[in-house]
């Protein structure tokens, strides 16, 4: 292992960026493939995650035309050849168009040749609503979730996107990772409205972490909100001013969103007896749905929780900040839930 | 593919009159595109932009040839499209300031502009996502025999995408009256078209689907005008589909940040060259159409009344929460 | 109106055809799109449905290339124009390609445009396992399900599928039609392995259904259970054999997917304390998420009931039949739930 | 588009050896097809299948010019490509009986064929959907620099698919080592290869790629090995892609049940007379190379290994339920 190079403290932009780089030092065969990460004097795709990569890795840059179902496909056949791709879309609302390519051939390919192959695919995919309007706005985790054969994570701190896409890399199935567009940094040309500071201290060294356990964020007995990427935040600023209020919220990031860790969450929701799950996207057929569902399931009658799933209305996501904000989920929309549940 | 085009504007067969109303429509999409950047870096807008300052000529020349009961789809990049096909500086404006009386009462944004009284479906911001839709809108003309012509333009990146070539195919092979028109830009993002095809030009390739492909000077407003005129009347007479690679230049970054430091310098130099205003306006006053305090005059009015919109825009009424969940369904 | 020529007891293939054959007939606006259904001597699309219709209506019935992506789109661009196409996929796993179209144009267009335009396209897609393996033989009716702007149902009788189909073309709005490759009819060459007789008497004259309500196909206090397409067949049949144990079940067949028909479902839970779903697909991340957290929601603190999905292993579609007969919910694992809820 | 060949096979620069290993492959293939075909009927084997009785000569021809360690992609028509790259009629059997010892373990079928080790990844059931995918394999040779290449197979009716578009795209700007082996039976189900393209021919559209293509003669297994070893050489070399357009008849229904009712009665009985094997067999023999009767006598031998592999076939064990949820994540 190479020593890292990565700064202090970063962003979520800066802490992928210095992930993928050691990623493909340790290791030729990742590579990335992507829309316009590898112009000298150009992006490092639409988030700046992959900039300035392609001066290091002037052979493992792959700028693809526009073309998502084909170059998703390209990722797939170089994985089953034994390469490690790292394959993103410039907005999540893209994945629409490769989605063919994900479920239908990498997730599957190893089930359907009876083990015989493996597809060490990592997919990256921003989503969130932030001012583009419909089609550039959705979160298209629910989209994924269940997908037998493939896994899903959701990233929203720096130190955990770090891990993260380092387990991601090194696993030997597809792996989907989300990220959001308002948590890539809040400083510089990623100061956009709403954007949130995501950044983290990064230890020295190499870590991988685990991709399929949430992460508790903060520890309570009255009541257990789950949120992830945005609202992972949302519900750490909600839970904050509960504490003011005298409620006392456990937050779960669940970071893990395929499979879902049922065993972080069930052991909170059992101490607690509320659980209240926050989604950016509409409520109906969301990944809140999976959790609610699993969780009753699975606590049975051994402790029966009351649950709330705080999520966007089932609209396409309007353009004017005035709905917009209306559409995504806020502290204050968290916080009535949770004090309707403690007091109702 | 990067030289620019040489030859002058030849306007000998057309009235003062028609010429006039190319200049001033050119005129009116870049003084508004120009005024919307302002309002954008000033961040008085919301969202993010993409802008069209140079393309004028390719969406003032095809609506030209258009009647006004034809429709055109468009992409993120459509406020010249709108604009010449008709739509209002303020229904536009008032759009980007997300207001309810914006032409899609502030749901839409800069990338869906719409009005469905004026021949334009919401663009549609998926890369050659309209190329199938236009196809099937010019399915439903031919069907119901109106006439009609569906105009599409979408960008060079487009050509790469699957639903390019599979909506591209499917009116070749309906013989439907849709005009396809790319305009060649040189840019897809940060990437030159010469990496994303091998070889032939995308001219050539639209021949390979029995389409005739030509290339035209996207930034002379009078060959796009004619060539555009030759497609739509193609398509009317049921000789359809047509296809026209407008080459033209993206002189503005992608979208509101991107400094385009991928251009060489000299590239966007020489084209700067070719501003299809300024050669259309050489040209008339070449001609004793105009002078050039006529043509001055032109510009001014239309950026008095565009700053009389700007005021307007600032005093829209937005949407309210019980727009909300209005319009999901029809 | 012209009359009915719908025979009397029909399969849904050829109910679905005397609907669609009628709806042709009675507006020249309505009109089929999709691949190999317009070529005299062949097939009728995948499954039959349109065996035919190119001598009634040459003019309208448009044989398309293998080209999912694009011929939605087309169908979208036509619907816009005031047509009103119906457009099918030979397997619903191709609806992928096609997804794109479906969500971030078919659905999104009337929102978008505030209201401007309407998109009445109807959309059929054939799914289950039937001995294909894994690509031909998803579910996907957990890809659209809250796909805010869409409708999706789901047809598991003729008399339904006839109705359905023919309120699906009149609606305004996008509606997606799933129809089970296994109930088309089981007889001819519809005769496969584990069809079911989904034939109905199908009444003179014309009629609509709606495309949001469940449909109570049994009465029944102990336990309510919940299936669509197979899945209703299944729980019908595990409901008569409970009936031998003493148990009786309610079910429904829940028939319109978006919007999830809570009225009828919630009603039918509150009387029977208990809800089994059941569901052909993967577990996790299903509709019966939905449904579950929806009713669960719903019902509160009045009524908890006791909830279970009986669906497919988180797995892709196993070729080998004794793998998917272990995929496919049956009738003995029905039973088993239900009685292990009653007596538990 | 529909006529068939005519020539004669050249056979005359090569061995007998080579000549009638050739002709063993492609009977075998055929003998399988029938084999299998009347276990379908039969009612012994479940699920579906596409079979590829007349295009032996596709699959042997290409698949003779690769080395093992190259690979291939193919379709739901695969058994043909699966046999001639290499895997055992014991293995493809078993698996289209569901056992546990078949090349996919059961949990693939007729639509997946697949063994890692000989070179051939599971085949794609999605038409078009193996394009891409072959093309990434070709980058990873590429990346790795291995030399190896990737042949591409798929059917007419795959051209119109975005993905054949994107990836035939991709692969063309990067240079990579991948044949792309169009079997051009000009049927895509029961729609002719006419009614989905406008003028130009398969060829014709991939030289708009920058490839170049030719129209191979595909029931001349001779003609198709030439053709495919100068493609394979060329991408070895570094001069990939390559494309060929094997033109030949599907002379099968579509899958198990199609009666094929919408293709012409004479154009069924013109192919007919161009019968791969057939036209081998009568080169060979006309050569000196073999007897009618040491042709029947192959034939034969392979038929009794089939009857021999059906029979360990009927008693391989078929997976458990404990087989169910595993190899979902490697
Ligand atoms: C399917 C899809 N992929 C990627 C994008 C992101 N994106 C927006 S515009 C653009 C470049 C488009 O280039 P071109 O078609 O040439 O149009 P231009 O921007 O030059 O007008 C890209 C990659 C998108 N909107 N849709
Ligand atoms: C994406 C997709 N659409 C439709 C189908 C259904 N289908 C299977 S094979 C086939 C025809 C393919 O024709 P062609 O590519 O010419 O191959 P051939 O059958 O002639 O070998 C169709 C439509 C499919 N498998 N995948
Ligand atoms: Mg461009
Ligand atoms: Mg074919």
């Amino acid at each position: 292992m190479t020593t890292t190079t990565t700064p202090k403290r970063v962003s979520i932009a800066e802490s992928l960026r210095g992930a993928i780089t050691e990623e493909m030092e340790r290791d030729p065969k990742v590579f990335c493939l992507g829309e316009d990460i590898a112009v000298p004097g150009g992006w490092g795709g639409a988030f700046t995650v992959t900039l300035g990569l392609e001066e290091r890795f002037p052979d493992r840059m792959i700028n693809t035309p526009i073309a998502e179902l084909g170059f998703f496909g390209v990722g797939v056949g170089a994985a089953l050849m034994g390469m490690r791709p790292i394959v993103d879309v410039q907005y999540g609302d893209f994945l629409f168009l490769a989605m063919d390519q994900i479920v239908n051939n990498a997730a599957k390919m190893c089930y359907m040749s009876g083990g015989q192959c493996k597809v060490p695919l990592v997919m990256r995919a921003p989503v969130g609503a932030t001012g583009r309007g419909s089609q550039h706005a959705q979160n298209l985790e629910r989209y994924f979730i269940g997908v037998p054969g493939l896994k899903v994570v959701a990233v929203s701190t720096a130190y955990d996107a770090r891990g993260i896409l380092k387990a991601a890399v090194r696993d030997d199935n597809p792996v989907l990772i989300f990220e959001h567009k308002l948590l890539y940094g809040s400083k510089g040309a990623r100061a956009e409205s709403g954007a949130i500071d995501a950044s983290s201290e990064i230890p020295e060294g190499d870590y991988v972490l685990p991709l399929d356990q949430a992460a508790i964020r903060r520890e309570g007995n009255d009541v257990t909100i789950v949120g992830w990427l945005l609202t992972a935040h949302l519900a750490q600023q909600a839970a904050d001013r509960l504490a003011d209020e005298g409620v006392q919220a456990e937050v779960i990031d669940a970071r893990s969103l395929s499979p879902i860790d049922f065993a972080t969450i069930c052991a909170s929701v059992e101490k607690t007896g509320r659980l209240v799950i926050v989604e950016e996207g509409p409520k109906t057929g969301g990944v809140g749905a999976e959790i609610a569902a699993g969780v009753t399931e699975r606590l049975g009658d051994r402790a029966r929780a009351s649950i709330r799933r705080v999520a966007s209305a089932d609209i396409p996501v309007p353009f004017t900040p005035v709905l917009e904000n209306a559409y995504v989920p806020d502290v204050p929309r968290i916080m009535a839930a949770v004090l309707d549940m403690v007091k109702g | 593919m990067t030289n620019p085009p040489q030859a002058k504007i030849d306007i000998d067969s057309y009235e003062a009159g028609f010429l006039l109303g190319l200049y001033e429509r050119m005129v009116q999409i870049r003084e508004f595109e120009e005024g919307v950047k302002f309002l954008f870096l000033e961040g008085t807008m919301p969202g993010t932009i993409h802008q069209c300052q140079g393309q004028e000529a390719c969406a003032v020349g095809v609506c030209t040839a258009l009647e006004p009961t034809d429709w055109i789809t468009s992409t993120f990049r459509g406020h010249g499209h709108a604009l010449a096909k008709g739509l209002s500086v303020d229904e536009m404006l008032f759009e980007l300031f997300g207001a309810a009386t914006g032409c899609a009462g502030g749901k839409g944004g800069s990338m869906h502009m719409v009005n469905m009284d004026k021949g334009m479906i919401p663009s549609i911001a998926i890369v050659a996502g309209g190329v199938p839709v236009a196809a099937g809108m010019a399915l439903a003309f031919k069907m119901q025999q109106t006439g009609q012509v569906a105009a599409c333009f979408f960008g060079d990146g487009a050509i790469a995408e699957g639903a390019f070539h599979e909506g591209v195919n499917m009116a070749a092979i309906w013989d439907v009256p849709v005009v396809f028109i790319c305009e060649n830009n040189q840019y897809g993002a940060s990437t030159h078209v010469s990496k994303v095809m091998r070889a032939a030009t995308i001219a050539e390739r639209l021949s390979s689907y029995g389409i005739d492909g030509r290339r035209i000077d996207g930034n002379d407003v009078i060959a796009v005008y004619e060539a555009a005129r030759r497609a739509v009347d193609d398509c009317r007479a049921g000789r359809g589909p047509a296809f026209l690679e407008l080459l033209t230049y993206r002189r503005t970054g992608h979208s509101r940040r991107d400094a385009c430091h991928y251009q060489p310098k000299p590239e966007r130099e020489q084209w700067l060259e070719y501003d299809p205003i300024v050669r259309l306006g050489q040209a008339l006053v070449e001609a004793g159409h105009a002078t050039t305090e006529e043509l001055d005059a032109v510009r001014k009015q239309i950026l008095t009344s565009f700053d009389d919109a700007v005021e307007r825009a600032k005093t829209q009424p937005q949407p309210t929460l019980a727009d909300l969940t209005t319009h999901v369904l029809a």
